[in-house]
């Protein structure tokens, strides 16, 4: 990696937390009404990954997936927009945060259903091995999709027709308010995977170097034809389950523990240690990406919301 | 210059649909469980595995849900599978990968993906096979908006509406009573297209409009006949599609003949017939001479037994003491 | 009798049925009352049976409804709350092609006595995967009794009869009725199915209403008095097994009928009613029967965009003065 | 070793299952029926053994494929038969059929047509048995094809999180098929995993491979399977693999391989033909009354005796199910709700 794509790697991992900062404010002022899941703390997973990948392989995200739009490079304009409910949202401020996709960055979206996005990424996978395209498809995914039978399912899928997919489960140990570890059996998750005979691993998810490692291989790996791979990196979301969640149900020290872990300021010291950057770089980063985001907002903010005339439409193309 | 008809089956007809635009379009494929060399449980894909080989007719585990959403993410990437889901009890399966994904991707997306799948299925009560494997649940995804249904009942129409349906860059869901399968009749040549939403009077009349689904058609046919020879003339219309349905064909045959009675093979509570009697009876309101009735099949589940399965599918003697009724 | 909310009529039903029968299960007890609510029967209930109880089961609903069936059919009756029913779709398998057809596929020697328990309707800014009202897919298919109360008290005679039924049971509850309080019998109480209510008698329509809907027709109703016209609103309470009497007779004698419900136009609860009362009240008729559902549409996301889903008062007003005309 | 009375009764309860499934085949051959069935032939050493495992309380779930569990259990081959034939004085009235035949009073509680559906009912019987806390078990039969489905997989994953006493019982009846290119076998069925029990093992449930012709290995393994479970060590996952019967067709299954002679047992020379390998190395009728006959548990006349009496049990099943009359046409729509 060249030093340029070195701070690259951290611009957005710092885009992705500071926009969701903006995403809680506008919340806690009413302006981004329903549940609102944040990826604060998961930051490396999808800057890392998505890092590696081309703009024309597919994702597909989960509920917790601001974080992947931005890094597979949506405007934010449009993303905060949707959150806001907004005409000129990504979604024309239909489909809000549980739907988000972005056809322009083949990111084919989130779910409401647990699970539910898992098989649509193996089939963009499909189509590409069909259309002999090398394209790549990643499903992100969270802990608690471990136990969904349709998991299991397309695992078994990928694994008998050799599809180009990757699945990433990021593990931040909690579905929802229940501690994964009570509801999940077995040993290892990744056992899930390899029990298919797909290669898997489990990685440490709070380092943006190691999984944008993992990524290049299970990507590469993808692109050669040579199959699925089955992912998990540990993280851990220094957030609820969404913005009103109080987080009664961990463990405070379980928090501070993590919370050293923090992937942004790791990441920062490495670059310093490197010789890529010094506090004033690191300063005008953080500065101009804060001016960046309120930019964006200040956009979204001025947004009409929908009105009755766009209720009807695209219900069929 | 004579010309001769050709007289192919329904299973024929709907064959060839596919396999005509397969030709044409490189970007489809057919998908499902024993559907290659098995060539379908009924026989229902024969020669496509042949003629397309595993590329483009893909045989599936046993994993519905699974399957079914794989499908749909390829239909998002722009492809036009054909995807088989066995029987229509198994639609229970991949309800939410159809119900909250496939239904929805269009209109949440704002517009920019399209889902253009058709999802074949059969229906229909016959052969013994029991309560898991006879039920014709197209009143569930009627339910639902964002998709859209057919269902034909003869062969002709079969072709044209799966050349339709797979043209259309909506999930369409498409129904065929496998009892219906080896029915043979004419089937134009080459492309046929019937748009979905376009309704076809199937038998001409003027006292009382029998509005049927699928093989109902065939037993309304039958009721029509019996009830010519009361010196009853009875209408038999055809809306082939569920999803849009044609009501503008409806309530015009009804406000003509004052009279209707809905016919389908689904359970009659809260089933299409409702539906539909209720559109009739709003829209044709003022022309009823008596009430809209509705026959389908009792509330009880179909059982794996020959008699008494025999009683699960409406019969054109109900439909003739139906229509008697309105008259008495 | 005792004033209490909806959530607490429920859970008075399950927390009783908990102690009288020692072979039930309770799956999924943490989304009985919702996060906000305590209730300390409740926590009584998963304390002292914590071996009945199965809190928060994984994200798993086929399996969920398996585990509830399988053990009703071994003779242990059981609850399963899925929290939402556009989760519990996961199930449809389960329910439908178990469930429903064990009794009578078995010619009787099976019963199930399992209860579902859903949420359904909008929920407060969710979006359509989170909002739906799915109870008539379920009543198409034989063998499953459908539940939709609309105050605290037959919240818990119907679940009473619901836990001491040998059938399996759906119970969808709307998320607004849930903190709705009222005045709710003590003691042990039942309502059998199949029995309508008349919440307000009136001559001029019939307006059949469930669940939630049953207070915006209320509501409608009163409106609808001020100008002189007098609504009778029905509520079935039921819908399988459903009181076609109770609605027939109201439509005979006011021969106009709206109906007021969550699930989607097409093939929904309006559309049987529409159907039922078209072929038995034919003669009675005076104006075509009018449904007033949500539109054909995915729900979307966000208060100003949910709004043409919602059924106002005065949205029932209109259809009842269409029917007027 | 196996006590010898619990050794004969494994095997009269196997021939039992072999001249039942031989007779469905001959009925629908010679009387007017209608309707698919699916038969054990090939099986039975699985389906007798563990019967002989259980106790009266235990519960059972099964698939399509469940004559011989029913035979097993000592249902009424009377009406057993009958309901395979569809007639009112079946177990289910006629409405079940071959593939939904239940007989609650044996401890069935459903025979499901959907793939892998009795999984997630087992996880619930189990659940059924811990509540009543008398060391009552589940054991649920399915397929192989019954991982295929996602359920199968949540109802393990649950299973293993509430140590729930399940016995897992795959029957997978493909060895020696290749699956989707052997004439009249479905294309589809196909998992990644190397071996079926690698999934159940990646949950941490203890999983055992048996070859499920030898009754000696299933006994040895269930037996102690099953001891685990009533003792709280659960569940437990054991997948049986069996040679597929030539005479297996889907839906149509067909005699090639004869009547079964038992002649084989005492004179191996007298097995010739296409099918002699099959019966030689995977018959489990004649591989089991070879392994009692050598032992000397069970003589020539023994045998012989015995294969009377189960024949004549199995001609009055076959008179009392042709004598039931069909259920009338009305009789099928009541009893939807208790």
């Amino acid at each position: 990696m060249s030093p340029e794509d070195c701070v690259d790697l951290y611009r957005t991992m710092v885009r992705i937390r500071v926009f969701e900062e903006t995403v809680r404010r506008y919340h806690i002022a009413g302006k981004a009404p329903g549940l609102v899941h944040l990826c604060t703390g998961q930051e490396a997973v999808p800057a890392g990954f998505i890092s590696v990948l081309r703009p024309d392989d597919y994702i597909t995200i989960y509920h917790r997936g601001h974080g992947h739009c931005i890094a597979k490079g949506s405007s934010l304009e449009a993303l905060l927009g949707e959150l806001l409910h907004r005409r000129g949202g990504v979604n024309l401020g239909r489909a809000g945060e549980p739907h988000l996709c972005d056809p322009a960055t083949n990111n084919i979206g989130s779910t409401g259903i647990v699970g539910g996005s898992v098989p649509l990424a193996a089939g963009a996978a499909l189509a590409a091995q069909l259309r002999g395209t090398d394209q790549v498809s990643v499903s992100f995914f969270g802990d608690g999709v471990l136990n969904q039978g349709v998991m299991f399912e397309v695992l078994n899928m990928a694994a008998i027709w050799s599809l180009p997919v990757v699945f990433v489960c990021e593990d931040n140990r909690y579905g929802e308010f229940t501690e994964s570890a009570t509801v999940t059996a077995g040993e290892r998750y990744q056992d899930r995977g390899a029990v298919f005979g797909i290669p898997s691993d489990t990685l440490d998810g709070m380092d943006v170097l190691a999984v944008r490692e993992a990524a290049e291989q299970a990507v590469g790996r993808a692109r050669r034809g040579e199959g699925p791979s089955f992912l998990v990196f540990e993280t851990y979301r220094f957030t609820g389950h969404h913005v009103s969640d109080q987080q009664e149900y961990k463990d405070s020290e379980e928090m501070r523990a993590w919370e050293a872990r923090d992937p942004i300021p790791n990441y920062a010291r490495w670059l310093a240690d490197e010789g890529h950057v010094d506090d004033v770089a690191i300063a005008r980063i953080h500065a101009e990406i804060d001016d960046e985001v309120e930019a964006a907002a200040k956009v979204a903010d001025s947004m009409p919301h929908p009105g009755p005339e766009d209720l009807g439409t695209h219900v069929f193309a | 210059m004579q010309q001769t008809e050709r007289q192919i089956s329904l299973k024929a007809a709907v064959i060839e649909a596919i396999a005509e635009e397969f030709r044409r379009d490189p970007e489809t494929f057919y998908i499902g469980e024993d559907v290659g060399v098995a060539e379908g449980i009924f026989k229902q894909t024969q020669g496509l595995h042949a003629e397309f080989g595993d590329r483009r007719v893909i045989d599936t585990p046993i994993s519905e849900a699974g399957m079914f959403g794989l499908t749909v993410g390829a239909a998002v990437a722009g492809m036009r599978p054909v995807v088989e889901i066995m029987f229509s009890d198994f639609l229970t399966l991949v309800m939410d990968q159809l119900v909250n994904h496939a239904a929805k991707i269009h209109y949440l997306s704002g517009g920019g993906f399209r889902v253009p799948l058709v999802l074949r299925t059969a229906i229909g009560v016959g052969g013994v096979l029991g309560s898991t494997h006879s039920q014709t649940l197209y009143a569930w995804p009627a339910h639902v908006p964002g998709l859209k249904l057919a269902a034909p009942s003869t062969p002709a129409d079969a072709k044209g509406l799966m050349t339709a349906a797979i043209r259309d860059d909506n999930p369409v869901l498409y129904f065929e009573d496998r009892m219906t399968y080896n029915l043979k009749g004419p089937v134009p040549e080459g492309e046929h297209i019937v748009e979905l939403g376009v309704a076809d009077i199937k038998r001409k009349g003027s006292d009382v409009t029998l509005i049927a689904f699928s093989r109902m058609v065939h037993v309304a046919l039958e009721a029509a006949d019996a009830l010519a020879a009361k010196g009853i003339s009875a209408e038999v219309v055809d809306p082939r599609s569920i999803v849009p349905l044609d009501t503008e064909t409806l309530i015009d045959s009804v406000a003509r003949t004052g009279r209707a009675v809905v016919i389908d093979g689904g359970h009659e509570s809260y089933g299409i017939g409702a539906e539909v009697a209720a559109t009739v009876s709003e829209g044709a309101f003022d022309y009823l001479d008596a009430p809209v009735m509705r026959i389908g099949a009792p509330h009880n589940p179909v059982p794996c037994s020959k008699p008494l399965e025999a009683m699960m599918v409406p019969s054109a003697d109900q439909v003739v003491a139906k229509v008697e009724r309105m008259y008495g | 009798m005792s004033r209490m909310t909806f959530a607490a009529g429920m859970v008075d039903a399950v927390v009783a049925r908990m102690h009288d029968d020692q072979t039930m299960t309770l799956i999924g007890s943490a989304y009985l009352l919702g996060p906000a609510a305590e209730h300390p029967a409740l926590n009584a209930v998963r304390e002292r049976y914590a071996d009945r109880v199965i809190d928060e089961p994984p994200i798993s609903e086929s399996a969920v409804a398996g585990l509830a069936i399988g053990s009703a059919m071994s003779g242990c009756r059981a609850l399963a709350h899925f929290g939402l029913a556009a989760f519990a779709v996961e199930a449809w398998s389960q329910f439908i092609h178990e469930a429903g057809v064990a009794h009578h596929q078995s010619g009787g020697q099976i019963t199930v006595p399992a209860v579902f328990v859903m949420m359904h309707g909008i929920m407060p800014i969710e979006h359509s995967q989170h909002s739906r009202s799915p109870y008539a897919m379920l009543a198409n298919c034989p063998g499953i009794q459908i539940v939709l109360a609309s105050t605290p008290a037959d919240i818990k005679g119907l679940m009473t009869t619901a836990l001491r039924s040998d059938n399996p049971t759906v119970v969808m509850n709307h998320p607004l009725l849930m903190a709705m309080e009222g005045e709710v019998p003590d003691g042990d109480f039942s309502i059998p199915f199949g029995q309508a209510e008349v919440r307000r008698a009136g001559d001029d329509v019939t307006i059949v209403a469930t669940s939630h809907k049953v207070h915006v027709a209320l509501e409608a109703a009163e409106t609808l008095a001020a100008d002189g016209v007098s609504a009778e609103v029905v509520d079935p309470r039921t819908i399988v097994p459903l009181d076609r009497a109770a609605i027939l007779s109201s439509v005979r004698k006011t021969g106009r009928v709206v109906v007021v419900d969550d699930s989607p136009r097409t093939c929904g609860f309006g559309a049987e009613i529409g159907a039922l009362v078209a072929e038995s009240a034919f003669d009675d008729l005076k104006a075509p029967v009018v449904r007033l559902s949500p539109p054909d549409i995915p729900i979307p996301r966000g208060t100003v965009a949910q709004t043409p889903f919602r059924t106002t008062p005065e949205k029932v007003v209109g259809a009842v003065r269409s029917v007027l005309r | 070793m196996i006590d010898s009375a619990q050794a004969l009764a494994i095997f009269e309860s196997m021939l039992l299952i072999r001249r039942f499934e031989e007779t469905v085949i001959d009925l629908w051959a010679t009387v007017e029926t209608e309707g698919h069935r699916h038969v054990y032939i090939g099986q039975e050493a699985v389906g007798a053994t563990i019967m002989e495992l259980l106790r009266e309380d235990d519960l059972i779930l099964t698939t399509h494929r469940n004559h011989g569990h029913v035979l097993a259990r000592g249902a009424d081959p009377g009406r057993a038969l009958a309901e395979i034939l569809g007639r009112a004085d079946g177990f289910n009235k006629g409405r079940g059929g071959s593939a939904g035949l239940t007989v609650r009073a044996a401890g069935f509680l459903a025979t499901t047509g959907q793939v892998g559906g009795g999984i997630g009912l087992g996880i619930g019987a189990a659940q059924a048995q811990k509540i009543r806390g008398r060391g009552g078990i589940c054991v649920t039969f399915f397929g192989d094809g019954g991982l295929e489905e996602g359920i199968g997989f949540e109802a393990m994953n649950i299973a293993a999180l509430y140590s729930q006493p399940v016995l897992l019982v795959c029957e997978n009846n493909s060895v020696g098929v290749t699956t989707g290119r052997a004439q009249n076998e479905w294309s589809s069925s196909s998992m990644a995993a190397e071996t079926l029990g690698d999934i159940p093992r990646a949950l941490g449930i203890a999983t055992e491979v048996v070859a499920g012709e030898s009754v000696t290995d299933v006994h040895e393994a269930a037996s102690r399977l099953i001891g685990d479970l009533r003792e709280g060590r659960a569940p437990a996952f054991i997948e049986m693999r069996t040679r597929r019967w030539p005479g297996s067709r889907s839906f149509n299954p067909q005699l090639v391989t004869g009547v079964t002679d038992l002649d084989g047992v005492w004179d191996p020379a007298s097995v010739t033909g296409e099918h002699a390998d099959w019966i030689n190395r995977y018959d489990p009728v004649i591989g089991y009354g070879r392994d009692l006959f050598r032992q000397g548990r069970i003589s020539r006349s023994e045998i012989v005796a015995m294969n009377e009496r189960v024949c004549r049990t199995v001609e009055a099943a076959r008179e009392f199910a042709l004598a039931s009359p069909l259920p009338s046409a009305e009789s099928g729509l009541t009893g939807t709700f208790a």
